[in-house]
């Protein structure tokens, strides 16, 4: 169907993310919500809030000393392969862009059925249970390149796609042609204090990595790296314990 | 005389169906926006003589390739700091306007919503396109006319005019280059 | 009547099938769906030219470059400046939001200004000789303490109370650093730089939790909760055994930790309090004319009841000193006046709590961080303009003393650049180095150069503080589990704190589910945190992670100031 | 009183109805519930659905698993339809008017508690105007709307034959020709439901993000497409001899020969012993290559209390087998008693299934730092579901009383002694003092 198209150089845009360098501090997950107008939910607990880039705490699964911990900041992981959110919804207001391989996500068209966040075995699609709010005067800061949602529907990460938008408008002003692809840094990124997170064209660099779920056969872009094979295994399917339920905190900090 | 059942009995079905018509026609279109007057009566032609011949004279492009949109007052002031002709318009504009340091509260016609990414300078620089392609000749208008909201939806008449989604997909479509929604949503 | 009845039904129907033909409906579908999106109460962002603005981040004495985002002059966002020679590009989690704290809903908006001054005027004039009007100051080693000491110094019987501040780490010369429970990875120094010395250093870290930092750690050693102490003597040469039983670790494991700070030196050992060795770094000049200042005094130092006024300075998030700790000093006609940006902390002891401006609308100087053996010289980035009704503790202050202190930053900037002394960072390149004033402004960090051979100062590390004996009443061990940064937090933080539970707020506490059933608590219960400095209202969150026996503390300025000097303390559910 | 009267000139003539008092006493308590069902939607709609206690891992909860139960049950209407006007069997003419009103209610009801739980009914349209054909969802929101309306024609008669409405000569006319539709509605709304019942199953199938509910399939429908067609089918009847026994116990009167019950008790039997087979098969290639082949291994998912392997034993046998062996069995199906209790587990049955798919698939953990979730139903949704039974109750309730939902009525009550039109009236206004 893009034979039609402009013979456009597309990315495929993607990540790496080495948790042995993660140290849980949240500033990805603060900068995303500075950069993409995402309100605070206070009430709700963790399994209400807003967050299109989360940081899980994971550990070895193993009590007392031998406990070993993890950060694995977890985000959209734009599915290169029929993306399970993108074919079942009902109204295509997701939909995978073949000039950067983004799965997009359109909150105007979205009716809030949430079929999506089901079918994402990854938890990454957010719902807005509440109706946006700031408190008084902070919507002064609100990031005008981003429209703010309104409830009943869902959202995710799009790898700040406004920043794309903002590059394409430079490479504009700059007289390069609408064809090539432009580079950018989404906040969480930008925002990592030990560059855990690196953002590519993977088109133009080869990564090594593991991605969740890999059987999936979802074709994730976003790659993890660590050199702690307990960690490496994190990325496979659930290992319930003996008495078949988690414990608490790892969990529910999950 | 008197009519056969089979008309009379018709009869009132095909008044409602004419009330309905006439309302849904006239009456209705008129209801649904609420007309707003703009701070001031501007002349796009009298300026296109006098000030600058093209539009981006006055609605000008920024370094990082953004688009300014309706100028600000310090550009009328440049001129108007005092009245250039005597026309009481002009008088009041500077009495309003230029002399508090008030900016004008301009209701842009083109607004489109707040989820629509629209980049001026793709479509004029590198597409090559004209301004009234969308915007219509409004450069030679005398006067600006008044700003149509939509009651129930709150946007610009002109939008559901010209500037709809379907007529951006339209338009990509020709050219190629309708990729995905991210296009022009943000 | 059937028959009209029948009427009217035809008419309806008649109506309903022709409005079809209509826009009518149609168009009112599509505007019932536009108006779904166009949403009312859905804030509409302000547009406007996008603007850079340079600063710094005024939340903890690192204060990191940074980088505003400003649309149409109002900053939107904020980052780290790559090119300094600090910071290097890194922002807490705390820093990227700073920018929303002027509109934090708990923030102070006016107070009793008048009366506050006049309570303390009367209280001076009718000082006794053996009392005290004292500035307590959360945040020593700026301009605006060399006010305090100048208007104190002016001041019959004035006071300075303030920790030492002109002492620093030499974190790039050691090769092995043990630190007890301090985050050193994660707000402890300046984020970039310790990052950056990362590599250079192998980090140990003796901490009953297994903190981000130990997480990050090249070694964690998981001892008990208040043994730090004789953790500490163990390594200095004391008995391994006594310690082994203390600590809960091995004598091996102790012994090679001895030995690898011996062999594997220089090395360097970090406490909640201090640091060993640590160096005394000399302070960025200051004009001639403001040397006749008092010095600085602790507060254990201070008689008891011999306070009659006390000014406290806690605009900006720094060390809180216990409240029980304060108290005794106090004379029972005391009058204590905060200047703070929120009712919390002091706020709550205080007779007078006066508005103050917060980062980053105030123009203040930001003391050198622990990390950084150099003296610096930087403005916290003033962005946006304070509300009406803020009062500036300075000139409030310099007011009662009568001492003109509106240019000491200006005065104290010519000093500097009187010296000579020094190299600048100018991430704008806007002004001239000529102009330091202007380039600080533009948000210029001045570095003072090493001194040849700093004088090392190889103190002993304010040990932890004893344990309580009590520990009955006071069942729990305190461990913080966030930065001092988190006195003052954007409302977003909640996206890591109530949204994903990866952090504490600035009322969360967690404690193990033992502990948690042991007294009643569920995740998400509220409960009173008691200490022997007094209580405070925080929200439990159920973590097995936090070994039992211990509650690990969030960074808020009540948990601070609760729980600042306190090894232990117990929750009550409410 | 003279209301009263007016009500029992409503009754299709020849039928005994209680008083019109017994009748409110009976209809009183189902519309209060109906009303505080009514008040918690609305608490949804005007405030959103952080009213629920869904959330963004229990993002579908309490509502869908209601949509897909009811609507199986519903789909009584389609198979008994199906089997009278296309396969010719005559004697189920009998039930068939009761099975439309009960489709009628179970899809009406499904679609009102959608429009609650979508976060934007606004826009719902939007998925007619810009459908995605992937989605399954966009198959289900299509076949149920046109089948709704299918109902609501085959509803239309049923209430044209009303006493009162006759009295319309025009009415008579067009009652007159929807007739002659029948034949073709039938085979509409078979196709339409074979469809949505289908792709309600492949909802689930097709979330190869969750193996639990992943299913292999044929050509674009994974097997759990087919398996809730063929449940749905079996169900059907079951809840329609459910329904029918209940009626005639609550208003004491016979209303069907007890053949028809033995008839669809058999149907439903065939039917359900297929379905039995059929996910037997489908379960155990899950087992063994679906779920491995993904990365999980099926017996961990049971391996999360409370949900143990005894829900698929529960699920497959006593619920599925266990109703259609008593089904069959000649000697049990010719109690009315033991029909109507296997009635009862074959409907728990594919209630059990729908939860199993809608809510055990969502609490689930898939990444391995995940963790199991319980999620219990806030007031507003349990109201809303309320709701939607009292609104079920009422409908066929007043449906049953106004309208002749079961043509052999008649006949049956004349085994009763004779009575004239005359002391009938007279006996019904006595009843109404």
């Amino acid at each position: 169907m893009t034979s039609s198209k402009k013979t456009i150089k597309a990315a495929r845009y993607g990540m790496t993310i080495d948790i042995d360098r993660c140290n849980g501090c949240g500033a990805c997950m603060v900068a995303c919500a500075v950069e993409n107008n995402i309100p605070p939910v206070p009430q709700g607990g963790d399994r209400k809030g807003l967050t299109w880039i989360r940081v899980y705490k994971v550990d070895n699964g193993a009590q007392g000393a031998d406990r070993r911990s993890a950060f694995v900041p977890m985000l959209c992981q734009q599915c290169g392969n029929e993306a399970p959110c993108a074919h079942v919804c009902p109204q295509n207001a997701v939909e995978i862009d073949p000039a950067t391989g983004i799965v997009g996500q359109m909150p105007e068209r979205c009716l809030g059925c949430r079929y999506c966040m089901a079918a994402c075995p990854y938890h990454a699609r957010y719902y807005n249970w509440w109706d946006p709010a700031w408190p008084a005067g902070m919507e002064r800061t609100l990031n005008p390149d981003v429209a703010p949602r309104m409830r009943g529907v869902v959202e995710k990460c799009n790898f700040c796609h406004a920043r794309w938008h903002a590059a394409r408008e430079q490479a504009a002003a700059d007289g390069k042609p609408d064809t090539e692809p432009v580079n950018y840094v989404p906040a969480c990124a930008e925002a990592c204090p030990t560059h855990a997170i690196r953002f590519v064209d993977l088109n133009q660099t080869s990564v090594e990595g593991f991605r969740m779920l890999e059987k999936l056969g979802t074709e994730p872009k976003i790659f993890y790296q660590s050199k702690r094979d307990w960690v490496r295994q994190i990325a496979e399917a659930p290992r319930p314990t003996a008495n078949g339920s988690k414990q608490g905190k790892e969990a529910s900090r999950g | 005389m008197k009519l056969p059942k089979s008309i009379t009995a018709i009869v009132p079905f095909v008044a409602g169906v004419l009330l309905a018509l006439a309302a849904g026609w006239t009456a209705f279109p008129r209801a649904i926006y609420r007309a707003q007057r703009q701070p001031v009566n501007f002349s796009h032609r009298v300026h296109a003589d006098k000030a600058g011949q093209k539009c981006d004279d006055c609605h000008s492009f920024r370094a990082d390739g953004t688009f300014a949109g309706v100028p600000t007052l310090d550009k009328c002031s440049g001129c108007h700091a005092v009245p250039m002709g005597n026309t009481a318009e002009e008088k009041a504009f500077i009495d309003r306007y230029v002399t508090p340091g008030r900016e004008p509260q301009w209701l842009v016609y083109a607004r489109q919503p707040e989820n629509v990414y629209f980049s001026h300078i793709t479509h004029v620089k590198l597409a090559g396109m004209k301004c009234e392609t969308c915007h219509g000749n409004e450069g030679a208008t005398d006067g600006l006319r008044a700003y149509q909201e939509d009651r129930v939806s709150g946007y610009s008449r002109d939008v559901f005019r010209s500037m709809k989604m379907d007529d951006c997909v339209d338009c990509h479509r020709r050219q190629g280059m309708d990729h995905s929604c991210l296009d022009c949503h943000k | 009547m059937t028959t009209t009845r029948r009427n009217l039904f035809k008419l309806a129907g008649g109506a309903a099938a022709g409005s079809l033909l209509t826009p009518a409906p149609w168009r009112l579908i599509t505007d019932t769906a536009l108006l779904s999106e166009n949403w009312p109460g859905v804030p509409r962002p302000k547009r406007g030219e996008v603007s850079y603005r340079f600063g710094n981040c005024a939340l903890c004495t690192a204060g990191c470059a940074v980088r505003a985002r400003c649309v149409a002059g109002q900053p939107v966002a904020l980052a780290g400046v790559e090119a300094h020679p600090l910071s290097r590009g890194a922002l807490c989690t705390y820093g990227i939001a700073g920018h929303h704290l002027p509109y934090h809903p708990a923030r102070l908006r006016q107070g009793p200004v008048a009366e506050a001054s006049a309570a303390v005027q009367s209280a001076i004039r009718t000082l006794r000789p053996n009392e005290h009007c004292a500035v307590l100051d959360l945040r020593p080693g700026r301009t605006a303490s060399w006010t305090y000491r100048r208007a104190m110094a002016s001041v019959r019987n004035g006071m300075y109370l303030a920790s030492e501040s002109n002492t620093a780490v030499d974190l790039a010369s050691a090769k092995t650093v043990l630190s007890l429970g301090v985050p050193v990875l994660d707000g402890w120094g300046t984020p970039g730089n310790v990052w950056a010395l990362r590599g250079g250093f192998h980090l140990i870290q003796a901490e009953p939790v297994e903190s981000r930092t130990a997480v990050m750690a090249d070694l964690w050693l998981p001892i008990r909760a208040g043994s730090e102490a004789a953790l500490l003597d163990a390594v200095r040469g004391g008995s391994a055994s006594d310690a082994a039983a203390q600590t809960g670790l091995s004598e091996q494991q102790i012994a090679s930790l001895a030995r690898e700070l011996r062999e594997n030196g220089p090395s360097l050992v970090l406490d909640r309090n201090g640091a060993s060795p640590m160096i005394a770094r000399r302070e960025a000049p200051v004009p001639e004319e403001w040397k006749k200042a008092v010095p600085a005094t602790q507060l254990a130092s201070v008689s008891e009841e011999s306070i009659r006024v006390l000014l406290i300075d806690e605009s900006m998030p720094g060390e809180y000193l216990p409240w029980s700790a304060i108290q005794p000093k106090l004379t029972s006609d005391c009058v204590v006046v905060s200047f703070a940006w929120s009712k919390e902390g002091y706020g709550r002891q205080a007779r007078f709590t006066l508005p103050a401006a917060v980062y980053p609308e105030v123009v203040d100087d930001i003391p050198p961080a622990i990390d950084s053996p150099a003296a610096m010289f930087r403005l916290a980035a003033a962005l946006v303009a304070p509300p009406e009704g803020m009062v500036s503790p300075t000139g409030f202050i310099a007011g009662l003393a009568g001492i003109d202190a509106k240019n000491a930053l200006q005065e104290r900037v010519a000093a500097i650049q009187k010296s000579g002394r020094g190299s600048m960072f100018d991430p704008s390149g806007a002004a001239k180095p000529a102009d330091l004033w202007k380039a600080l402004q533009a948000g210029a960090t001045w570095i003072d150069d090493r001194e040849p051979r700093a004088s090392v100062i190889s103190t002993q590390i304010a040990s932890p503080l004893a344990d309580d004996k009590n520990r009955s009443s006071a069942p729990l061990a305190i461990a913080f589990s966030e930065p001092r940064a988190a006195a003052l937090v954007s409302p977003l933080m909640s996206k890591v704190t109530n949204e994903s539970g990866l952090r504490l707020g600035t009322h969360g506490v967690a404690i193990h589910p033992s502990d948690a059933r042991g007294a009643g608590l569920a995740e998400g219960s509220r409960a009173r945190l008691e200490t022997a400095s007094g209580f405070v209202t925080v929200d439990i969150s159920v973590d097995d992670t936090v070994p039992p026996g211990v509650i690990q503390v969030g960074g808020g300025p009540d948990l601070q100031n609760v729980c600042g000097a306190n090894r232990r303390g117990r929750v009550v559910a409410l | 009183m003279v209301e009263k009267i007016r009500d029992q000139k409503l009754i299709a003539r020849g039928l005994r109805r209680c008083s019109t008092g017994r009748f409110a006493l009976w209809i009183v308590p189902w519309a209060v519930l109906l009303v505080f069902g009514l008040y918690s939607a609305g608490l949804c709609l005007v405030k959103g659905l952080n009213q629920t206690n869904m959330d963004n891992r229990f993002a579908f909860g309490l509502w869908i698993f209601l949509d897909l139960a009811v609507i199986a049950l519903g789909a009584g209407a389609f198979f008994t339809g199906f089997l009278v006007y296309i396969l010719k069997i005559r004697e189920l003419r009998a039930v068939i008017n009761s099975a439309v009103v009960i489709g009628l209610v179970c899809y009406s009801g499904a679609v009102a508690v959608l429009m609650v739980d979508v976060g934007q009914p606004l826009r719902a349209w939007f998925t007619f105007w810009y459908p995605n054909v992937h989605s399954m969802l966009t198959e289900v929101t299509f076949c149920i709307t046109c089948y709704l309306t299918v109902l609501a024609i085959e509803y239309l008669p049923i209430v044209l034959k009303n006493r009162r409405l006759q009295d319309v000569p025009s009415f008579l006319v067009f009652e007159f020709q929807l007739h002659k539709l029948t034949y073709v509605l039938a085979g509409v709304g078979t196709f339409l439901s074979f469809f949505h019942q289908g792709s309600l199953g492949g909802l689930y199938g097709v979330l190869r993000g969750r193996p639990f509910a992943f299913r292999e399939g044929i050509f674009v429908w994974p097997s759990t497409f087919f398996l809730f067609i063929v449940s749905a089918a079996a169900v059907g009847p079951s809840f329609i001899l459910l329904t029918t026994w209940l009626v005639e116990k609550i208003s004491r009167k016979r209303l069907v020969k007890p053949e028809v019950l033995r008839l669809l008790g058999r149907i439903s039997g065939l039917m359900l012993a297929f379905y039995v087979m059929l996910k037997t098969v489908d379960t155990l290639i899950w087992i063994n290559r679906t779920s491995p082949e993904r990365g999980f291994t099926a017996f961990e998912y049971y391996s999360w209390r409370p949900f143990g392997t005894w829900i698929l034993f529960a699920e497959i046998v006593v619920f599925g087998l266990l109703p259609s062996l008593i089904y069959l069995t000649p000697r049990l199906r010719a109690r009315t008693g033991w029909l109507a209790a296997a009635a009862a587990m074959a409907c728990c049955g594919v209630a059990l299934n729908r939860f199993v798919m809608t809510v055990q698939t969502l609490a689930l953990p898939t990444l391995s730092f995940d963790r199991f979730l319980s999620y219990t139903p806030s007031w507003q949704e349990v109201g809303t579901f309320l709701a939607v039974v009292a609104y079920g109750v009422l409908v066929y309730s007043f449906s049953f009383r106004y309208f002749r939902l079961f043509p052999e009525e008649r006949d049956l009550q004349d085994a009763a002694p004779e009575r004239n039109e005359a002391d009938l009236d007279a006996e019904l206004v006595s009843a109404g003092r």
